[in-house]
């Protein structure tokens, strides 16, 4: 099971586009990369879910992580995703309140330079 | 009564596997796609659960689960021989207030499985038995 | 050594769901992506030949199949519970000369598997073993 | 699992696309339209292996039976397929010197209206 992982910087933000399965063995993987983006100075970060197909409480759990990690530098983290599967996960555990989530990437970026 | 049995080493690679096995029998037993969906993520959680509680067992023990098809729908149970503990964790959020990981997957298992229960197994471990519905 | 087991009822529908977890068993121990397609045609052989010969049997046996991981590649076990027989078949040919399945099945399994070998199982039955080589 | 099976008519061929995997599961399905087809009346039959995953020995079997009834009819059943993994799999079991194996559907229905 790979993850894929590809970072592009679109307007002031870096956009992580995310492909496969997120879960216990391939969090850490996303984990990493995340961490390497904050520390190389990108505090406004895009995790685009669009291409995510499986996504377990450790993904979430990265998530909140690297969302931490941004906000210590006043930076912001969003996520794009329009699938009613994954939207579902951040639903039933409330994370929907602590995540902003937007349709495109686009939407994101903007929302993160306004 | 169908049952499948699998037994995976405990390490974080073998929940995908597991995970690839039952949504093929989810499928073939004709549930619905998006109860496939819940099912993929229930048991995952207990996998993952599951594998980590055996990193404090002795020795290199394997999680084991079983599929059985009953008349009403799918009853899946995983099983590992960490110690007994209680399924809610004692820390619920962290200093910033965030759910832990165990939090988040206990929500997650509770929301997606039809029933959800967890019982000490015999010979020491948990077992956590969650049920799938069939359409109609 | 990892070791993953998985048992499933003597019923065709079951070769499926085996062959879809050790292929994603395979493709994560690193198998090239031939030797993959290889191992679920030598798997899918193996164990229709296992719910094939369960259907001689008493009672309601399940197909039993272990997967190993050693040095220098895979090692997969089949095991049914049926009455012992020769893994060839008297007849290898039909009345027009066509080969019979078990007659193709045993050239799939010996071409596919690097060795291929049957045995007697300790409490009836037979056991299949295939390896599979790792890259390199 | 599931086995599509499409029929359509080609020249003077009726041409079977298959989709999916045929396993000793899914080949009965396969069986049951070959004999189907036969029993109708058509005699020069192509099936369509393009789509096809995965073959066993009783996929094998089912195409040998299917071969059978149409020559007692003086007919017809040719292969289309051009995958290395499905034409090892009629390498290694001597079945290329049994069914003519084409590129394509054009070709294979020339061949049997030839
Ligand atoms: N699944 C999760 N959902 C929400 N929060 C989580 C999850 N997993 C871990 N956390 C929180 O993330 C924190 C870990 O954050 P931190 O140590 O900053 O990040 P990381 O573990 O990625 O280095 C934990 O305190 C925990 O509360
Ligand atoms: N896997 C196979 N490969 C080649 N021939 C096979 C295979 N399975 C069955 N056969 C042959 O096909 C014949 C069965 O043909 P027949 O009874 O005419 O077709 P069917 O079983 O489809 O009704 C058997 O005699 C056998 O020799």
């Amino acid at each position: 099971m790979e993850l894929g992982i590809d970072v592009r910087n679109v307007e002031s933000c870096a956009v992580v586009d995310v492909k496969g399965e997120i879960d216990v063995y391939t969090a850490p993987k996303l984990r990493e990369k995340l961490i390497e983006l904050v520390s190389e100075g990108s505090y406004n970060v895009v995790v685009n879910l669009e291409g995510v197909d499986f996504l377990d409480s450790t993904g979430l759990g990265v998530l909140v992580g690297a969302l931490k990690r941004v906000k210590a530098h006043d930076g912001s983290l969003a996520l794009v995703c329009t699938q009613d599967k994954i939207l579902k996960i951040f639903k039933i555990t409330g994370l929907t309140k602590v995540f902003p989530i937007h349709d495109s990437i686009d939407e994101a970026t903007a929302a993160a330079s306004g | 009564m169908a049952l499948v049995e699998i037994e995976v080493p405990s390490r974080t690679a073998y929940v995908g596997v597991v995970r690839l096995a039952l949504s093929a029998l989810a499928r073939s037993a004709g549930l619905d796609e998006d109860v496939v969906d819940d099912l993929k993520i229930a048991v995952s959680e207990a996998c993952a659960n599951a594998v980590l509680a055996n990193e404090d067992a002795d020795g290199d023990v394997p999680v084991t689960v079983a599929w059985t098809e009953t008349d009403d729908g799918i009853v899946v149970e995983v099983g590992d021989r960490g110690p007994i503990h209680d399924p809610r964790p004692d820390e619920e959020v962290d200093s910033q207030g965030f759910s832990t990981r165990s939090v988040l997957s206990f929500s997650l298992l509770s929301a997606l499985a039809a029933d959800c229960s967890r019982t000490p197994r015999e010979g020491g471990g948990m077992s956590t038995q969650m049920s799938f519905p069939r359409p109609g």
